[in-house]
């Protein structure tokens, strides 16, 4: 945390210490943090707006200018097909925020429900779905998304599907855990003595209680999950054509590498760029909810 | 004071990188300089298996072809000549009887393994039988069902075997004596004679087989009677080939050749240009580069295929059901503009199935259906789809990597410009695209074609026939099928190719694949390389049937 | 503890029995199979081929053979590799990326380590800065477009290192730093931030009012129990990084079994899908009882009954 | 004969977000050889503070010793070189915190953690170490010791790991201990015992003590004198039973109300400290306690009071109480 000495002047304005309100008061302090989440923000804002920022489509292909370098026409230069680079970028963004985001609520829908039922339940409930969890845990990941892709096919739904389908185990742990720690203490015990009934309580008390590291983990693996994007569209079985995505823009580019390396960098620097976002974002919100770091 | 030995760590790390990488640099400086008779090529993989009877990938192909040899050969210009057989057998010496059924081969007597042993029929034989065993379910076995009895022994996977065995000793091929071979067919086939000289009937040795399995062909056991012999296989890494001493014909001039498997196009270039490799072919990505800088002018190798690639219509699906579409079709694709943009100049446009160097090739076969949007829009006016937004919707299937991908979303655009016709991409993983073209699930796809031996029945027979084999179109015309027939049992190569020729006319009036362009090799090779005689019947890679003339310069 | 691995080594075998069923029917349920691919083969080779590998068979019954023959330690044939038994090919390419992904690991860790302690005792100085910026590029930079770079910069342009391949020292240096680099990254985030917890610790204040040398509250003191969280998640990071990687194997030509393996599954390699698939889980399964056996070593209060 | 130990004037400052809060803002007190004082306030008067800057264990960079003296022995802790300080730490000063569990190292057992302070200043081998933690173990009244020096922390009640933390803090005979709140996290039979404990060891090593705690009523028995701190004041000091039994500083007096007394009958009922200590980061101007006292005068808002001399040995920083009587006798 930033120790920077503040002098009598801003003492007055002190930050009031809800958790939320002291978490915000934190983050807005964090200059990384604030930075990566207005470079998500600006770039989900240009990939919705794209049409008005680029007058070249996705797909439009202009045979007489490939593979070119940058210029003033096209700013990022054309593909093999000689469409606008820029304008795919733009696109692709939303491919691949899409990605990172859509995968997070199948990751969510089954690992919070799993998690917080094995973690509210315990005992032999708590058992099967922890042993459920470890043999995805050793399974090849790489393997299931493969064999579900090929089954489902091709589409950007089929890919979400895949890539959440084995991605959910982390948070399933880490709601489990959590809600087992919380559920040892006082206020719980007060609300089950109170009557509470079990899934009251764990939506009333218990979720509200680790949402915190929730968020975290899931800004966190957001990234993770574009990651996993690109890495598939690298091997090919990505999103359908000509729909963008900076994965298949990295593996397009490879193919032209030794010619026209720009093609491979601009998308590669796109993706560095927005996971450094969304790991700054995230150890912010690390930082700003972690209740150890309140004093 | 902790920092700094952190840093020191990190700093001891990184020095002892530059400490690996230092000697490495100077060993690659060092093997360039001198000049050892080594050809260094990449076969792009591990080999699905180097057993010429099982074998059907090309590049495992190239390391068969170094190893063993066969009853006959083909030349550059795609005749045959006679290797371990005296002669070609023909009506005129006999070798082939007068009703076409019984072929006769003469084997040369100083032929040996490379065990120093004597290469008899028997082995031929043997490996013919092998070639048809339902042990095996070898992929080209269907290329012999002609001999008596193969099929039928092919086919008899469920059966005991006692009744495989009566089976086996049923196959129409036997060795009256050590040198002379002789094969029975069901009924007579010009071909039969390019079959022989395929890799998959190369004589085996049974002694070798029967004592080692499966890893006879780990060296040493791997016993050929080529020019080379396999010295070392590093599995998933590569093959060192050395001469084999016991070789009958003329020795070859090189002292090893290491073939490399190098999965990845980029990553081959690469070591390439780092002076790892000697041969390359170049990525489609690349090719622009290298085909315009000049400092590769004494590297460039352009080679033409015998291959055809095309755009295939499911004849059986609306609304390719419809001739006149898979016309408007054929006649909407810019073959100029593909091979210019999408393969970058490497390649012929063609409207021709069967492609040029081909006995049979007829340079304006399909041409009616040539590149011409205003008579594609007419043909769609007349199948009834003048508003094409009345068409069904259409899907185009092809395989994931990226050149197929690349291709798919050209044409993609073709059809949307020319035609105003959106078409929905079907990206599959290359296993289940194989599949679902076998079993008829698509629309309208990507289909190549390379020859396995220049002859236009390979190229029409199983792929065109009603019910044919490979016949992925479900393409039937009785006429078309009654032609084959005929040439397909023709002894007399001037009807049998003009009645081919006839053939492929009539498959193309009705579309059931519009021929785009045919495909070529390029590839670089470094200036040092000498004797390399590249030509259409390569396997995989440039010169690879006649490596045996190949020397390397000082450089 | 004897008592809960046993356990775990039981369960270990029921996981991977799951495992199996689970892989050969998703296995199935995909289309194409070992014969589609390259050249479209006649229906009367297809026929051949099923038989050969007893695909015309139920599925139960093939189910049913491949167990019996692992309990008789045979893991069956590759069918796109005919000339070598899976068991053969898995133990060809996975020492390998064993060889590569130890070296990757143990550079990680040290990397890692380093740079999250440092980090973490010059905390809000520039050693700190450069440590997080260095650990949040590297965990930013996908595997391949890392691989890609180095390949560029020193192969192609500099010629310093070979591009790909197997043998030398030399063609280790790449693939190594591209497949470290991400764990180093993660781990030196998570080194750094368990280190600041520690220092925190009133037990290293206690340490300190005893008079000891920095170095010693350092390293006994404050080191051990900041490595407890790295020594977590270094189980699965180590599995991941012994069994292979499809992406840097395949860039640098590595004959290693991440690529071999990927390979399979689109090759639907039956054999060799399961081989590995079963290989793999192994390995991820023993790694993961390593650590629960190292966490209960370097943190007295874990006890397993 | 020279104290043990003067603390002069010390500041202790802390850096934080919100501002630089004065933890200890000019303390002075003295320790005499073999003499036990009491520092007495409520939680988060500086008294532990003032403590840790004894072994200058403030955490750095956030927390700083801005100004003062410490003399101890002769020598003035603040000039020496961290290395010299690093040898006073345990072998002549050494501390007992409050929280057992949390000081004491989990991943170590009792018996290292007692004997590394050995291995460094008596230079003993660890083997030997081991021994003198057993018998120190011993002495704190652990019983089987020889099997006890191998458990950790986690195996320990609280009361046993505190009587730990005293071994390892009388380990290397120091000339001064600091028992930080020593008994606040165990129950109150343990309470006694540890005290009693703490006493005899002192004694018996002829050892001077600082006592700190928020308890008054313990102080009396066990300190010689007491030093009360506000809001990182020390506002009244004296004999243990001066202080006890006639407190001057309102502030003092509430925190006796806040013990029962047996000893005495209840006279007027006395005023609970009500209200909450100041804001360290923003003093008031005048005196820290003017928002909870009852009877402050115009004078408390103005100007700071200063210590001074309300009885033989007996100081108090008041302005009501300059005059000569206690402030609730005027009611």
């Amino acid at each position: 945390m930033a120790t920077n000495k503040t002098n009598a002047a801003n003492v007055s304005q002190r930050p009031v210490h809800t958790l939320w309100g002291d978490a915000w008061f934190r983050l807005r302090k964090n200059k990384l943090a604030m930075a990566g989440g207005i470079f998500i923000i600006l770039l989900s804002l240009a990939a919705i707006f794209a049409p008005f920022i680029t007058h070249y489509g996705f797909a439009q292909q202009d045979l007489t200018a490939i593979l070119q370098s940058p210029s003033a026409k096209h700013w990022l230069g054309t593909d093999g097909l000689g469409r606008d680079t820029f304008a795919r970028l733009l696109y692709g963004a939303r491919t691949s925020l899409a990605v990172g985001i859509f995968t997070q609520v199948i990751i969510v829908g089954i690992g919070l429900p799993i998690g917080a039922i094995a973690g509210y339940a315990g005992g032999s409930v708590d058992n099967i779905l922890m042993r459920f969890v470890d043999v995805m845990y050793s399974f090849p990941s790489i393997l299931l998304i493969i064999l579900i892709k090929a089954i489902l096919g091709g589409g950007i739904y089929q890919l979400f599907f895949a890539i959440g389908l084995v991605s959910w185990v982390d948070i399933a742990r880490l709601v489990r855990g959590q809600i087992m720690s919380i559920k040892s203490r006082d206020y719980v015990a007060a609300a089950r003595a109170m009557g509470g009934m079990g899934p009251y309580i764990t939506e009333r008390h218990l979720l509200p209680n680790s949402l915190g590291p929730i968020i975290v983990t899931v800004t966190f693996s957001v990234p993770q999950a574009i990651f996993a994007e690109a890495a598939l569209s690298f091997m090919g079985i990505g999103v359908r054509p000509p729909t963008p995505s900076w994965g298949t823009m990295i593996n397009d580019g490879y193919a032209v590498i030794f010619s026209s390396w720009y093609q491979v960098l601009f998308p590669a620097l796109a993706i560095a760029l927005l996971m450094i976002s969304f790991t700054f974002l995230g150890d912010g919100l690390r930082d700003a909810l972690d209740p150890k770091m309140r004093h | 004071m902790k920092g700094k030995t952190v840093f020191l760590s990190l700093l001891a790390i990184v020095l002892a990188m530059v400490l690996i990488l230092a000697p490495a640099c100077s060993s690659k400086t060092t093997t360039s300089a001198s000049t050892p008779q080594v050809l260094r090529i990449n076969l792009g993989g591990e080999p699905d298996t180097i057993d010429p009877n099982q074998a059907a990938w090309a590049p495992d192909l190239t390391l068969i072809g170094q190893c063993f040899e066969g009853l006959l050969s083909f030349k550059t210009d795609g005749t045959l000549t006679p290797d371990i057989a005296t002669v070609i057998p023909s009506t005129s010496n006999g070798g082939i009887s007068s009703d076409g059924l019984t072929i006769t081969f003469h084997l040369k007597t100083n032929v040996t393994w490379s065990d120093g042993t004597p290469v008899t029929a028997n082995d031929f034989v043997y490996s013919i039988v092998r070639e048809v065993s339902p042990v095996l379910a070898c992929p080209y076995a269907s290329f012999y069902f002609n001999i008596v009895g193969a099929q039928a022994y092919y086919s008899s996977g469920n059966d005991t075997p006692d009744q495989q065995a009566a089976l086996a000793a049923a196959v129409g091929v036997s060795a009256p004596d050590n040198y002379t071979l002789v094969i029975k067919l069901n009924s007579p086939q010009e071909t039969i004679l390019d079959c022989m000289a395929l890799w998959a009937v190369y004589p085996e040795k049974a002694s070798v087989i029967n004592q080692y399995g499966n890893s006879w062909t780990d060296p040493p056991n791997y016993i050929g009677d080529g020019p080379y012999i396999l010295t070392t296989w590093t599995h998933q890494t590569e093959l060192v080939l050395k001469p084999n001493p016991n070789y009958w014909g003329t020795k070859p001039k090189l002292a090893e050749i290491d073939m490399m498997e190098i999965t990845d196009a980029n990553a081959a270039l690469a070591a390439y240009l780092n002076n790892q490799l000697d041969i390359v072919g170049v990525p489609i990505g690349d090719i622009k580069t290298y085909m315009n800088d000049s400092s590769y002018a004494n590297q460039r190798l352009l080679v033409n295929q015998l291959g055809t690639f095309a755009l295939q219509f499911n004849v059986d699906q609306a609304p390719f059901n419809n001739v006149l579409v898979r016309q408007a079709f054929a006649c909407a694709i810019d073959r100029n503009a593909f091979v210019s943009d999408v393969l970058d100049g490497v390649g012929k446009v063609t409207t021709s199935w069967i492609p040029p160097g081909m006995p049979g090739y007829d340079a304006n076969a399909g041409s009616q259906y040539a590149f011409n949007v205003t008579k594609a829009k007419q043909l769609l006016a007349q199948a009834g789809y003048s508003d094409v937004s009345k068409l069904p919707a259409i899907t185009y299937t092809y395989a994931n990597d990226t050149n197929d991908t690349t291709i798919a979303q050209f044409l993609q655009g073709q059809l949307k410009t020319n035609l105003g016709i959106n078409i929905t991409l079907n990206p599959e993983e290359s296993n289940t695209f194989q599949s679902n073209v076998n079993a008829g699930n698509f629309q309208f796809a990507w289909f190549g074609w390379l020859a396995d031996y220049p002859d236009p029945d390979d190229w029409l027979l199983s792929e065109f026939t009603t019910g044919g084999g490979v016949n992925q179109t479900h393409y039937s015309n009785p006429s078309f099928d009654t032609l084959a027939k005929t040439a397909e049992t023709d002894l007399d190569n001037t009807t049998r190719l003009s009645d081919w020729a006839q053939a492929q006319t009539m498959m193309l009036a009705d579309v059931p694949l519009a021929p785009i362009y045919n495909s070529e090799t390029f590839a670089l090779v470094k200036p040092w390389v000498k004797g390399l005689d590249a030509s259409d019947i390569d396997y995989s890679i440039p010169g690879d049937r006649f490596y045996t003339l190949v020397s390397i310069a000082s450089h | 503890m004897t008592r809960f691995v046993i356990r775990r080594v039981l369960w270990l075998l029921l996981v991977l029995l799951i495992i199996s069923l689970v892989t050969f029917l998703l296995m199935h349920l995909v289309p194409g199979g070992p014969w589609a691919k390259g050249k479209p083969l006649p229906p009367a080779v297809i026929a051949a081929i099923n038989a050969k590998y007893g695909l015309n068979k139920p599925l139960y019954i093939q189910y049913a053979k491949y167990l019996w023959g692992i309990l008789h330690g045979d893991l069956g044939i590759s069918y796109s590799y005919q000339d070598r038994s899976v068991t053969q090919i898995i133990m060809q390419s996975f020492p390998k990326s064993a060889i590569l992904g130890g070296i990757a690991f143990i550079l990680a860790l040290i990397v890692g380590i380093s740079l999250g302690m440092a980090a973490a005792l010059r905390q809000n100085t520039w050693v700190d800065y450069v440590c997080v910026m260095f650990s949040t590029i590297f965990a930013s930079v996908p595997g391949f477009v890392l691989g890609i770079l180095l390949v560029i910069v020193f192969s192609v342009i500099l010629h310093w290192l070979p591009s790909g391949g197997w043998g030398t020292p030399s063609d280790l240096v790449l693939p190594v730093i591209a497949l470290a680099a991400l764990p180093a990254a993660y781990i030196a985030r998570i080194t750094r931030a368990s280190t600041l917890e520690t220092i925190r610790q009133d037990y290293v204040r206690t340490a300190r009012s005893k008079g000891l040398l920095e170095r010693n509250v350092l390293i006994r003191h404050i080191l051990r129990n900041a490595l407890i969280p790295v020594v977590t998640i270094s189980g699965p990071e180590f599995a991941a990084l012994v069994t292979g990687s499809f992406i840097v194997e395949t860039i640098f030509s590595i004959p290693g079994i991440g690529r071999l393996f990927v390979s399979s599954v689109f090759a639907r390699d039956y054999g060799l899908i399961m081989g590995t698939t079963l290989f793999y889980a192994f390995i991820i399964s023993v790694a993961n009882l390593v650590v629960d056996i190292l966490y209960a070593v370097i943190d007295p209060r874990i006890r397993y009954d | 004969m020279a104290p043990l130990l003067e603390v002069r004037n010390i500041k202790t400052y802390f850096n934080t977000q919100d501002g630089v809060v004065k933890a200890v803002d000019g303390v002075s007190y003295d320790v005499n050889r073999g003499e036990t004082i009491a520092l007495v306030g409520e939680s988060g008067c500086g008294k532990t503070v003032s403590a840790l800057s004894i072994l200058r264990l403030v955490g750095e960079p956030a927390g700083k010793i801005v100004s003062g003296e410490i003399i101890f022995d002769g020598i003035d802790l603040l000039k020496l070189s961290k290395e010299e300080m690093r040898k006073m730490r345990g072998a002549k000063i050494s501390i007992i915190f409050q929280e057992p569990l949390t000081s004491l190292n989990p991943v170590l057992t009792i018996g290292r953690q007692i004997s590394e302070g050995l291995e460094f200043h008596k230079n003993m081998s660890p083997s030997e170490g081991m021994e003198e933690a057993t018998r120190l173990l011993k002495m704190v009244g652990i019983p089987h010791p020889d099997r006890r020096v191998h458990d950790y922390p986690h195996q320990f009640s609280g009361g046993m790991r505190q009587r730990a933390m005293i071994a390892i803090a009388i380990a290397c005979q120091p000339q001064l201990i600091i028992a930080d709140e020593p008994t606040t996290v165990v129950d109150v039979t343990i309470q006694a015992q540890l005290l009693e404990l703490i006493r005899n060891i002192t004694k018996e090593l002829n050892t001077s003590l600082i006592l700190i705690t928020h308890n008054l009523g313990i102080v009396a028995r066990y300190a010689q004198r007491v030093f009360v701190m506000y809001a990182g004041n020390i506002i009244e000091y004296g004999t243990a039973l001066d202080v006890y039994h006639s407190p001057y500083h309102p502030y003092t007096a509430g925190l006796l109300g806040s013990v029962p007394r047996l000893d005495e009958p209840r006279k007027a009922r006395l005023q609970p400290i009500e209200g909450q200590p100041p804001d360290l980061i923003a003093l008031p101007v005048g005196c820290s306690f003017q928002a909870r006292c009852a009877y402050f005068v115009p004078q408390c808002l103005k100007e700071k009071p200063r210590l001074i001399e309300v009885a033989p040995k007996h100081f108090a920083a008041c302005w009501v109480s300059q005059k000569e009587l206690k402030p609730w006798q005027i009611l």
